[in-house]
């Protein structure tokens, strides 16, 4: 497989839930090692997005293109090179950190250091079910398994919601170490944007802006100015957007 | 079971023959009503929620 | 629909043999095995006051027939099947739920294990959770009904191949209403229809067992019992896929 | 408007019905006797195509299933859907009849008859799927869950049946099967050809009213039109206007 091969190619994605379009005209290429951000309002379709490309969600139209292949034909291969990490954490709530850890590699068909990969995201003591565990010790376990993974797309729902700053310096450090792709959809613009090298704005399910990450501060203030302007709305915009 | 044939059990007889026509009547009369609702709400997209869904139609088998 | 330019098609992975595919299959049930069962060890206080479950059940079956113990006698592998049928939808839905509750699901999709595994694995440890509960009901229901065991190797077989019946469309059951409001009722409404043959191959076996059987009627209600978990454990485990990619 | 489904539907209802009076007036008046059950007999000529359509629009349903998890298509989960129901109805006529029947004939409302207990463990089968179609909102997993759900419980049909009547033969022995005479096979098969118009006829308008609330459902509202470019210039300096 070349290495050029874009990691994620979308066109024209749309997701519709009943009469609602949740994502719509989408176009999205991703590099491989390329890091994106992705930010927007809250219910802007950033998490539709995200788990449509984790080949969670099915597409309503358009196309998408995983690491060259179709998500559907070759779901197994794909799946295979990616990862998520969302709010729902995909772990087992009876099991402690040690027990997910070993479940997860027998389940992937692989071997794992779990004590080395406890011990590097200071869990090594906690022999309890990961009911018991905070915010930031179930984020770090989530982490470490996506170390482990080190998928060639790895993506993150709101990496560093209801985290203190350490752990958010935690889990700063371990994105940075991750090797492929990565895709983070955060409220936290200027935190996640200096771990992304580009980002893109989704508004009511749109694409409305698409830069460097650099500029995703400014690109996230120019369309809440513009929505106070016009009123909101992509409508609103379009006109506002015709006269410069 | 006894050895002759039964006799009488008209009342039985109505009873079957009344209820299953009783509902299969009802049955169609409540589709019918139902298939008429929907053919007009189709005729008036505005009538009802619906937006023109006939873009859709062929998609019946 | 926009035209998407699409890079010359990559050269397709080679196609791995029926072998290769059978061991996948294979090693993909066993990790989800180990992994059910271990879940359950973790949480073996539930799988206790499910035990205590099936035996409250026992022991109000019995009070409600009173105190005839002729009859309670002749309806001991009645209540003993009733007793896991009921057990077993707490513990069908608990098993998945498991799977809902923290996105687990996605997860177990998002590995390298094919649909097909994942039943197969879940079914094959609720089946193991049910012969459990089995074990535990059924001396149980023997002290309480005052019948005895008069065929041990046909006891085994009935209750082995019972819990595999009830397993398969359990498991299969319990994921498709895993997401649906109020699947706590549908569950055994969608269930106890459906495993009815089992359930009459189930407790003729169990009470054939208990009185002997001098007609030599057990090989045709275990072969109705096998042949209704092969349909059963078969047909499940080709639509699986269907209803977890929903 | 009316379709051509709705037209459809209703003439091969009306239809349905017309031989339906025929075959009754024959059955209630003109066929003999029957030999054994007397005038008792002649709930034979609507219970029997009856069952028989209420299997064959299972069937239907099973086959459209299929089709719908085979294609995704909505059009087959509203017709698997229709004839679910259909099939339901009758089974539901199927019970109360044979209760009717066995009364005056075993007598008692209920018995442990394989064909009875057969229909009765259809009957909530099959009546638990639209049960289970209500509860989901979510158009393409409500087609999965119906289509599956329909599949599982159809295959069950012959095992019930074979485990009831295998569990019943222990007991008491299977009833004889009642000869049919010609002058009470006309009135069966007119019935019986009724039956299945007026079935089809039924599943037709079903179908035609499920689609539609599909339809309405999912009715595409228009794609919302295309962002325009967001202008940083303004962005780091004061609001513009």
């Amino acid at each position: 497989m070349s290495s050029s091969t874009p990691v994620v190619q979308a066109r024209d994605l749309c997701r519709r839930f009943g009469r609602r379009w949740a994502v719509a005209r989408v176009d999205l290429d991703v590099q491989p090692g390329e890091r994106l951000l992705i930010i927007g309002a809250n219910g802007s379709g950033k998490s539709t997005l995200l788990n449509m490309l984790a080949t969670l969600l099915p597409i309503t139209r358009g196309s998408l293109r995983l690491f060259g292949r179709d998500p559907v034909q070759d779901r197994a291969e794909v799946r295979r090179r990616l990862a998520i990490v969302r709010h729902a954490h995909g772990m087992y709530e009876d099991l402690s950190a040690r027990d997910n850890l070993s479940v997860r590699a027998s389940l992937l068909g692989r071997r794992i250091d779990i004590p080395r990969l406890l011990e590097q995201v200071r869990l090594e003591d906690r022999g309890d079910p990961i009911r018991a565990y905070s915010a930031g010790m179930r984020k770090r376990l989530q982490l470490a398994m996506l170390q482990f993974e080190a998928p060639d797309l790895a993506m993150l729902d709101e990496p560093f919601s209801a985290l203190d700053p350490a752990g958010c310096a935690d889990v700063e450090g371990m994105i940075r170490a991750l090797p492929g792709a990565v895709i983070i959809v955060s409220h936290q613009v200027e935190r996640a944007g200096k771990l992304c090298d580009r980002a893109i704005l989704m508004e009511q399910g749109l694409m409305r802006w698409s830069g460097p990450a650099s500029q995703a501060w400014e690109a996230w203030r120019a369309v809440q100015r513009d929505d106070v302007r016009t009123g909101g709305g992509p409508a609103g915009a379009t006109a506002a957007g015709g006269a410069p | 079971m006894g050895q002759g044939m039964i006799q009488g059990g008209w009342g039985y007889v109505i009873a079957v023959y009344g209820i299953s026509w009783g509902v299969m009547l009802g049955y169609a009369v409540m589709l019918l009503a139902q298939a008429r609702e929907s053919a007009l709400a189709r005729a008036l997209p505005e009538a009802s929620a619906a937006s023109p869904a006939s873009s859709h139609k062929g998609r019946a088998p | 629909m926009s035209e998407v330019e699409v890079p010359a098609p990559l050269p397709r992975p080679a196609q791995p043999g029926l072998g290769s595919v059978l061991v996948g299959v294979f090693g993909g049930v066993l990790a989800v095995i180990r992994k059910d069962l271990l879940v359950e060890w973790r949480a073996r206080a539930q799988v206790v006051a499910l035990l205590g479950f099936a035996v409250v059940v026992l022991l109000l079956f019995s009070f409600a027939v009173g105190p005839d113990s002729m009859a309670l006698a002749r309806h001991a592998g009645g209540y003993l099947w009733l007793a896991l049928l009921l057990s077993s939808t707490l513990l069908l839905a608990r098993s998945m739920q498991n799977e809902v509750e923290s996105g687990a699901l996605e997860g177990l999709l998002l590995v390298p294990v094919p649909a097909a595994s994942i039943f197969y694995g879940k079914a094959l440890a609720n089946t193991v959770l049910l012969v459990l509960v089995a074990l535990v009901a059924l001396p149980v229901d023997l002290a309480i009904t005052g019948a005895a065991i008069v065929s041990p190797g046909v006891a085994v077989a009935v209750v082995v191949l019972g819990a595999a019946g009830v397993a398969a469309p359990g498991t299969f059951y319990a994921a498709l209403t895993a997401r649906v409001a109020g699947r706590q009722l549908l569950l055994p409404l969608l269930l106890f229809p459906l495993i009815v043959p089992a359930l009459l191959g189930a407790v003729k076996a169990t009470t054939l067992a208990m009185t002997g059987d001098p007609m030599g009627q057990v090989p045709s209600w275990l072969t109705l019992l096998l042949a209704f978990d092969l349909i059963y454990w078969s047909l499940c485990g080709l639509l699986f896929e269907k209803v977890v990619e929903a | 408007m009316t379709s051509r489904s709705y037209v459809a539907g209703a003439a091969l209802s009306a239809i349905g019905f017309a031989l339906l009076v025929v075959a009754h007036y024959l059955g209630l008046f003109v066929a003999p006797r029957e030999a054994m059950m007397g005038d008792v007999g002649r709930i034979l000529y609507v219970h029997v195509p009856t069952a028989w359509g209420a299997l064959l629009f299972y069937l239907g349903a099973f086959v459209a299933a299929i089709g719908s998890l085979w294609s995704g298509r909505r059009g087959w989960d509203a017709a698997t859907t229709a004839m679910v129901e259909v099939g339901t109805v009758m089974t539901f006529l199927l019970l109360v009849q044979g209760s009717l029947w066995a009364r005056p004939t075993w007598g008692t409302y209920w018995t442990w008859d394989p064909r009875l207990t057969t229909s009765a463990v259809l009957a909530a089968a099959f009546g638990v799927v639209l049960l289970l179609r209500r509860l989901i909102d979510q158009p393409a997993r409500r087609a999965t869950a119906t289509a599956v759900a329909t599949i599982v419980a159809f295959v069950d049909v012959p095992i019930v049946y074979f485990s009831v009547k295998w569990w019943n033969s222990l007991h008491q022995p299977v009833s004889s099967r009642q000869t049919i005479d010609s002058p009470m096979m006309q009135p069966l098969l007119i019935a019986a050809v009724a039956v299945l118009l007026l079935g089809i006829g039924l599943s037709v308008l079903r179908w035609r009213v499920e689609l539609a609330r599909l339809l309405a459902e999912e009715a595409a509202p228009d794609l919302p039109d295309a962002p325009a470019p967001l202008d940083l210039s303004g962005a780091s300096g004061a609001p513009r206007g």
